[in-house]
């Protein structure tokens, strides 16, 4: 297909059109200009899959030379193979029906044309992402996104908390950047290049398993994929970065940006089988992150933030499922968790939207008749999300599980660790469910989603429920993996844990056969409870940590440190100034004197030297 | 050449002692008259060691120099005088310690 | 001759600027504009295309475009020497073009004695051009030090509250290091006479000496020095967030974008090809002064609550990527800091025009008293937002391309401080978003009423834009032009590498693989 | 004496004559125009018959005076600074002396005496010009009567220069008792020569160093200077600080240089001290002066320090021909500069009460009340801070050639800082005059004395030339001095 460049094009293209009109640009226009071009990027991938799906071929674009400075010459050249097509698919897929959504979700608010410029711009940038076919290009989408979460997340600047938001979101992620731009300048000192087949061929003719160098390498990308992708020890931006309007956390920081970090390591994964240690680190990291997330979610109240811990908790699977080598479950998993945490993120966006933009879950409840079709969406989505068998989640988790079973050594742990998680989601997605939709009412919603809503939800719902029977075209991105032959005790304990999930949760949140009221208001209790809720009080340790020497720092060099330098030097003139001046006593006497002075020193001078 | 002789290194020497006398006188004196009597001495004092050198080389140079010197002595205490007039008339003092308007 | 009529077509231009004056106090404004671009004009128009391409091709290094030589002084070797390689057309262009935008940030600005401004500013835009264009090194240091006097009466005439504190500064910085760099100067020509017998301030004469090692590093720091106070470098950078600030907004358009291209242009043209040597031993100090400014600029522009001020610091920091690209001395790197050069250029002034434009607008910099301007000003604050991501690094823009062909030739030579300026990444986000967060974020004041950007001043941002995203997607052109230069550059490490690496393999092999 | 020394002091008859024909003109008829016409013409007239005197050059005319292409040179220059100060003070004394014509007399006389000491090669001349030159001074300083700061400089001048033209003699004194000569270079003959005292030999030299070194106000024999300066009438000032200085300056190299005092490293190094202490206090002291006459006075220190370098480059025979070279057009380019600065400072400052004690505060904001004043003094200053396009710039250009090729570093480096402490008080003035009329609240008539406009502009013009044109002067120089 020869217009691939069309793909990331309409959307950015729109963008642009969308921010040279200024915010001037009628609504209508504006609205459907932003999702339709996502639309029409959405049709072309489209006809892209099917062309792929039609002849498997891996599709190569080049643009144009970025530049080109002795060996270094990235290009704006694009790669297309299956991971790629599985992402662009997502991308404006999920991207259509997110903007599709938002036309309704934002209709009432002012700056709608700014809304869909920064939407479009980050959807192009994503496919840019991921299209990339070197590592600078990827860089650039990556840090493109980068911005616009940041554009979005900050999106209602009048409330400084939003803008904190962002910049959380935004310089903790650039943390994770820097040590990815590090590891690109060590690929390309050692390798020669970033273009990424080129580079793959060339680490594993280069490097042997095990050596020093891709660990070092891997472990740098690695740092952009822990920030990006929100896992430990940078996950503290996602919960806040919830501050955006909701279709954003749904796009950006549930479907797409937050697992570029998956993307990447799936994309690298021929340089990080050359690194075992990195390996295990990610898995361990996958693994820390979702029990931690998903002890996070647990506590929380406020909707939104509630699914941000859980987006968390399922990238810590995905990072788990690419730490065992399993990266075609963790890409697996990507997709359906793209579908069911949109939906989900979509539903609650329709729970706030038709409740005043309330957050807090307590406030809300009995909203099953009130808001049928987002009821049920909400439903399928924490069903999937649980992993309820026959869900997409069902199959991309326990492909996960299974995988990490099978690994030798420390696979047992990391299947136990992530079975945890799976009962731990159980329960807090339905405690989400019970909490806002059974129940008394608290708030009454004022209106009922339109259809614009309603159809993605219904879209989305579908993709939830069946998008576990989707076949990745990915066997020929990944080496195979073995297949699977597990002990049916294996798979019985896959299936049952979110069942029983489910079950405490409705014993807990809805049946209240069981309370731990008692336990959670005793002293212990609550700190267990606070230090949940803050998140594992990562926020403190960082603002100790970093935050806080950081604005000392600043503080105390605010009024330039290094002026002391010129300043004594200005003051030591003044001050011999003055001496000199004080001689000048217009006193004639002393005139004559300091000549005599004058006269005698000369002498002296001479005669210390003549002797 | 007959007469009294006196050796030149007696003569430089009491020619420093008059120098260092009008250099004194210089400094401690305040009266504007008295500088300029300082000062003669001291021009003095230089006429004399030239005289006193011009004998020992038996060249009548130091002698000449000598008549140079009182001559410019004598304008430069004229131009003084004057102004002597002129400080008088206008400070109502001859105390050049008053006479501080400059400095700094 | 084109290069001489350039000069002088700036300077009589502000003559002419100021003499308008008399006639209508809008015309100054008209002339100066019209100079600029029939400079712009003539100096792109007089270039032979084919030459160009001579040019750019790095098989020929060492063509020059254009060249002057009048006798001067020969009493001393010295001529009126000008010529222009693709370097230096890269620098004249960019200073062209942000006169330009000086002149329309001033539009509206300047009411008092208009014409004596414009003037001061072409006059400062001819020296810049001197400074650009002269291959003597007396010329060189003439222009260097003339460009100064404009550049003072426009901080001390038409500054803000504290002018007359921040102009004596940059003048007394940039005139003392200066000296000594005058000290340099003649100690290289009296070296290069004891060879040649022949006294001559000539780049090209003086070019290749082989000098006594400690001769070569002392005249070495005298360039250095006053290089790097002008570029600026940590710890001679104080200077700048004074008369940054103090300075009007054509004013800090040109130091930002212009003034401060020098240091780094004398670095690249004199300081380093003149001392190979020296240089290569020095490089070390230098690039950790480099790391420092990248570091310090950032945290100190975090601190800042003026906007202007914080804009001045994070010039700083952007500078000492420069220094970094300079000594870290490969093609990548070289080419990093003059991208950086450039794309700082057009950043920096842009946000300088912003600044300026808040303070003409509000009265105020302290950014304490601005907040949530985004609503009475969207079209300001999409431009703060786009300077203020390219200032961050963004990349599809040209600060990106500088910064990570910087740090990319760095890692090569020196892992570890790549690895610590690479944090200069991260501390530019936290202060632009900062900026931005003071500024255009927040709760905006209702009872504040404020104009956007009009045409004039959109046109302008709109350019540099433009000439960001252009320099960010496709930079070619530009690292076309500068290639030969940096080839020569190369070439003189090469051998020196060679020595290096012989001793080094003398030595026991040590070291891991980076 | 025949024709061709005639011709040879031909520049000093001049003046000598022009004297006479002044007093006889002034008491026939009392005219201040008249007089300062044809004084200024007499003092041209000298410094133009100093070609004829060329043609002869070199000549010894008497064992007193050495008529060549160096001592022409400067008094040439010397004719033209007095000429030039003649037509500047024209409008200035008539408005503060009451019979203003003896001052012309006065200042032929002082130029006289300058000029002298350019030919003077023994110590009778010597002392003539220097005493032809101080007493006129003296008279000229206090010229303006209505004042009593004129008459206190006066005092002051008379009673330090007196003393140190008797140290300087007593040095004399004691350097023709050890060696029996007078004339220069016969002193520098008889030293080698000397059984006796070679222990007064040196405090002898040294005495004559520092009678000399007062006149030039080197610290710490600078006391003096700034009150001096301050007291005097503004364009006497000038005067003053260029051609008086200048002439003894040009007097203390001939005797370094023909009596080879160079031999005495010592020497020399003492030279170098106080050129070191000259260029450091001198910038110093001028650093927060708000009176622009004593920043001036302070700054002239300074400006002799760097002066003085050129002795200690002379120490290596190599680099001596250019450091007399750079003398040359320092002393010019100075000249030059600090009459035009005195001469401006003058216009700025005149009003009718007689001390014109100018403060910073006077010139606020002169650029807009006064451009084309404003323009000149701008290049005076610049050009005494020694920035590029001025002579100033390429005098000190030629005094860093100097210390270069003798190695100076130690002397370059101060010179360097002097210069960079200099640069904040030049531009302090700049800074006052430039601001903005609503920052300060001073409203100073200035006279229109188109004379001395006329002249600052040629002044400026000269300095402006010295420093983009400089070669054929530097040509010139370097033919008669090397």
């Amino acid at each position: 297909m020869a217009g691939i460049w069309l793909i990331p094009f309409f959307p950015l293209a729109s963008a642009v059109l969308l921010l040279l009109s200024a915010g001037r640009m009628p609504r209508q226009l504006a609205a459907w200009l932003g999702a339709g071009s996502v639309g029409l990027s959405a049709i072309c991938v489209a006809s892209l899959v099917n062309d792929f799906l039609a002849d498997g071929q891996v599709r190569e674009v080049t643009l144009w030379t970025w530049m080109t400075v002795a060996e270094f010459t990235p290009r704006f050249a694009f790669y297309i193979d299956g991971l790629t097509v599985v992402m662009m698919s997502v991308i404006t897929g999920v991207g259509f029906l997110i903007h599709l959504y938002s036309i309704e979700f934002m209709w009432d608010d002012e700056s709608i044309c700014r809304y869909f410029a920064y939407m479009n711009l980050f959807v192009g940038a994503m496919l840019l992402l991921v299209m990339a076919d070197n590592l600078l290009l990827l860089y650039l989408g990556w840090e493109g996104v980068g911005v616009c979460s940041y554009l979005l997340v900050g999106f209602w600047y009048r409330d400084p908390a939003n803008g904190k938001a962002a910049r959380k979101a935004f310089v903790v992620t650039r943390v994770g950047d820097t040590a990815m731009a590090l590891g690109l300048f060590l690929l390309f000192t050692e390798l020669g290049t970033l273009d990424i087949q080129p580079l793959l061929a060339a680490a594993n003719s280069t490097w042997q398993v095990g050596d020093t160098l891709p660990v070092l390498a891997t472990a740098l990308l690695l740092g952009g994929a822990v920030g990006k992708s929100a896992q430990l020890p940078l996950q503290v931006w996602l919960p806040d970065a919830m501050a955006g309007p909701t279709p954003v956390s749904a796009l950006i920081h549930a479907a797409t940006m937050v697992t570029a970090g998956v993307y990447l390591i799936a994309r690298t994964s021929g340089l990080f089988l050359l690194a075992p240690p990195t390996m295990e680190a990610v898995a361990w990291i996958g693994l820390l992150t979702l029990l931690l997330a998903a002890f996070a979610a647990l506590v929380q109240q406020d909707i939104k933030r509630i699914l941000a811990y859980s987006t968390i908790s399922q990238i810590g699977y995905m990072f788990l499922a690419l730490g065992v080598g399993a990266f075609a479950s963790g890409i697996f998993h990507l997709v359906t968790h793209a579908f069911f945490k949109a939906l989900l993120f979509l539903a609650a966006g329709a729970v706030i939207h038709c409740l005043h933009h309330e957050h807090n879950i307590f406030r809300m409840g009995g909203l099953r008749k009130r808001l049928p079709v987002v009821f049920w969406s909400f439903l399928i989505g924490s069903a999937a999300l649980a992993a309820l068998p026959f869900t997409s989640g069902f199959y991309s988790k326990d492909a996960i599980l299974l995988s990490a079973s099978e690994v030798g050594g420390i696979g047992l742990w990391l299947w136990a660790g992530g079975l945890l998680g799976a009962l731990l989601t159980g329960i807090y997605s339905f405690r989400l469910v019970f909490i806002v939709f059974f129940g008394q009412a608290h708030t009454e919603p004022d209106r009922q989603p339109g259809w614009k809503m309603s159809v993605a939800l219904v879209v989305l719902c579908a993709l939830a429920l069946a998008g576990g029977l989707l076949a990745l075209p990915l066997a020929d991105v990944f080496p195979a993996a073995r297949a699977h032959e597990a002990s049916h005790a294996i798979e019985y304990i896959s299936i049952g844990t979110p069942l029983l999930g489910l079950l405490l949760a409705y014993l807990m949140f809805l049946g209240r056969q069981i309370n731990f009221d008692r336990a959670a208001d005793s002293i212990a209790g609550r700190r267990v409870r606070g230090f949940l809720f803050s998140g594992w009080r990562f926020d403190q340790l960082y603002e100790v940590l970093w935050v806080r020497p950081y604005t000392t720092v600043a503080h105390w060099c605010r009024n330039e440190p290094v002026d002391r330098v010129y300043n004594a030097i200005v003051a030591s003139s003044q001050w011999a100034h003055h001496k000199l001046a004080a001689l000048q006593t217009g006193e004639l006497r002393w005139y004559a004197t300091s000549m005599v002075f004058g006269l005698v020193l000369l002498l002296a001078v001479m005669l210390r030297n003549a002797t | 050449m007959g007469g009294l002789q006196i050796p030149m290194e007696q003569v430089l020497a009491l020619a420093g002692l008059l120098f260092s006398c009008g250099l004194l006188g210089l400094m401690l004196r305040r009266n504007i008259i008295f500088m300029l009597m300082s000062l003669e001495v001291m021009l003095n004092a230089a006429a004399l060691a030239f005289v006193a050198a011009g004998a020992k080389w038996q060249q009548a140079d130091g002698q000449i120099i000598f008549l140079l010197i009182l001559s410019v002595a004598a304008a430069e205490v004229a131009v003084g005088l004057g102004l002597v007039l002129q400080i008088q008339r206008r400070f109502k003092t001859l105390d050049m310690d008053q006479a501080r308007r400059l400095r700094g | 001759m084109t290069l001489a009529v350039l000069i002088l077509l700036l300077l009589g231009g502000g003559l002419l600027a100021w003499l308008a004056e008399r006639t209508h106090p809008n015309l100054p404004r008209w002339v100066a504009l019209g100079v600029v671009g029939i400079s712009l004009l003539f100096l792109l128009l007089t270039l032979p295309p084919e030459q160009l391409a001579l040019a750019t091709d790095p098989r020929h290094p060492g063509n020059w475009l254009a060249q002057l030589k009048i006798d001067w002084m020969p009493r001393f070797g010295i001529a009126f020497e000008l010529a222009m390689d693709g370097l230096s057309l890269l620098l004249l262009v960019l200073t062209l073009l942000l006169g330009l935008v000086a002149i329309t940030a001033s539009w509206s600005e300047i009411t008092f004695k208009p014409g004596l401004f414009q003037a001061n500013l072409l006059w400062t835009l001819a020296g810049v051009c001197g400074v650009f264009l002269a291959m003597d090194l007396f010329l060189f240091f003439l222009f260097w030090e003339v460009m100064l006097i404009p550049m003072y009466l426009l901080i001390a005439i038409w500054g803000h509250e504290n002018k007359s504190y921040a102009a004596m500064k940059f003048f007394i910085f940039t005139q003392a290091s200066g000296l000594l760099m005058l000290l340099a100067i003649v100690v290289l020509a009296w070296q290069g006479s004891r060879v040649s017998g022949q006294l001559s301030f000539s780049y090209f004469d003086l070019l290749g000496l082989s000098l006594d090692p400690r001769v070569a590093w002392w005249t070495m720091l005298g360039f250095f020095l006053a290089f790097t106070v002008k570029l600026p470098a940590f710890p001679f950078h104080t200077w700048l967030p004074d008369a940054h600030t103090q300075a009007p907004t054509a004013g800090s358009v040109l130091l930002a974008g212009i003034l401060l291209k020098t240091g780094a242009y004398g670095l690249l043209r004199f300081c380093i090809p003149l001392f190979p040597e020296a240089s290569m031993e020095f490089a070390p100090i230098a690039m950790g002064l480099g790391v420092a400014g990248v570091i310090y600029g950032a945290v100190l522009a975090f601190a800042q609550s003026d906007f202007k001020r914080l804009v001045a610091y994070s010039s700083v920091s952007h500078m000492g990527f420069v220094l970094l690209g300079l000594y870290a001395w490969n093609q990548l790197a070289l080419q990093g800091a003059v991208m950086q050069m450039v794309a700082h250029g057009v950043s920096t002034a842009a946000l300088f025009m912003l600044a300026g434009a808040l303070q003409h607008r509000l009265h105020t910099r302290d950014m304490g008293r601005m907040g949530g301007l985004w609503h009475q000003a969207p079209r300001m604050g999409a431009c703060a937002m786009f300077f203020a991501v390219a200032s961050l690094g963004l990349p599809g823009l040209g600060n990106f391309v500088a910064e990570f062909l910087v740090l990319l030739g760095l890692f090569a030579v020196h892992p570890w401080l790549a690895a610590i300026a690479a944090v200069g990444l991260i501390t530019a986000a936290i202060y632009s978003l900062w900026m931005m967060q003071q500024a255009f974020q927040g709760t905006p004041d209702k009872q504040r009423t404020m104009p956007d950007f009009d045409g004039r001043e959109m046109t302008a941002m709109a350019a540099m834009m433009i000439a960001l995203l252009w320099l960010g997607l496709y930079p070619q052109p530009v690292l076309d032009l500068a290639q030969p230069v940096l080839d020569s550059l190369q070439a003189l490490a090469t051998p020196l590498d060679q020595a290096h690496s012989l001793v080094s393999k003398a030595a026991p092999a040590a070291g891991s693989g980076l | 004496m025949n024709a061709t020394d005639f011709q040879a002091v031909l520049p000093l008859l001049v003046l000598a004559i022009g004297a006479t024909v002044l007093m006889l003109q002034i008491a026939w008829v009392r005219n201040p125009g008249l007089t300062a016409a044809l004084a200024a013409l007499v003092m041209a007239l000298s410094a133009l018959s100093c070609r004829l005197a060329a043609e002869v050059a070199p000549t010894e005319v008497t064992p007193l005076l050495q008529a060549d292409r160096y001592s022409l040179l400067f008094a040439t220059l010397f004719g033209f600074a007095g000429a030039i100060t003649a037509l500047l003070s024209r409008d200035y004394v008539s408005l503060h002396g009451d019979e203003p014509e003896e001052f012309f007399l006065l200042l032929v006389l002082a130029t006289m005496g300058a000029s002298v000491l350019a030919y003077a090669i023994h110590v009778a001349s010597l002392l003539l010009g220097l005493e032809l030159l101080s007493v006129s001074l003296y008279a000229l300083i206090a010229y303006p009567n209505k004042s009593i700061l004129p008459l206190e400089a006066a005092a002051k001048y008379l009673v330090l220069s007196g003393a140190a033209s008797a140290t300087a003699l007593f040095g004399f004194a004691l350097l023709y008792a050890a060696t029996g000569a007078l004339g220069f270079t016969e002193i520098g003959q008889g030293l080698t020569v000397t059984t006796t005292g070679q222990s007064v030999l040196l405090p002898a030299a040294v005495m004559v160093f520092a009678g000399l070194a007062f006149k030039l106000s080197l610290v710490p024999f600078h006391l003096w200077t700034p009150d001096v300066y301050d007291g005097a009438p503004a364009p006497v000032t000038g005067f003053l600080a260029s051609v008086a200085k200048g002439a003894v300056f040009v007097v203390l190299l001939r005797l370094f240089l023909d009596a080879d005092l160079f031999r005495y490293r010592i020497l020399v190094e003492i030279t170098g001290l106080l050129a070191i202490f000259s260029m450091l206090a001198g910038n110093l002291l001028a650093l927060l002066q708000t009176n622009i006459k004593r920043m001036l006075a302070y700054s002239s220190i300074a400006h002799m320090g760097y002066l003085m370098i050129v002795f200690m480059v002379s120490l290596s025979g190599d680099s001596q021909a250019l450091a007399v070279e750079a003398a040359s057009y320092y002393l010019i380019a100075y000249t030059a500069t600090t009459i035009a600065a005195f001469g401006l400072l003058t216009l700025i400052s005149t009003d009718a009460s007689g001390r014109e004690n100018v403060q910073l505060q006077q010139v606020s904001g002169l650029f807009w009340r006064q451009p084309l004043l404003a323009c000149l003094m701008l290049v005076a200053l610049l050009s005494l801070a020694g920035i590029p396009l001025t002579a100033g710039f390429i005098a000190k250009f030629y005094l860093v050639n100097a210390a270069v090729s003798g190695h100076n570093w130690i002397l370059l480096f101060t010179l360097v800082i002097g210069s960079s402490i200099g640069i904040y008080y030049y531009l302090r003035v700049v800074y006052y005059m430039t601001r903005r009329p609503e920052e300060h609240r001073v409203e100073q008539k200035i006279i229109s004395a188109w004379r001395g406009r006329i002249l600052s502009g040629v002044l400026i013009a000269t300095i402006l030339l010295l420093g983009i044109a400089p070669q054929p002067l530097m040509h010139y120089l370097k033919a008669i001095l090397h």
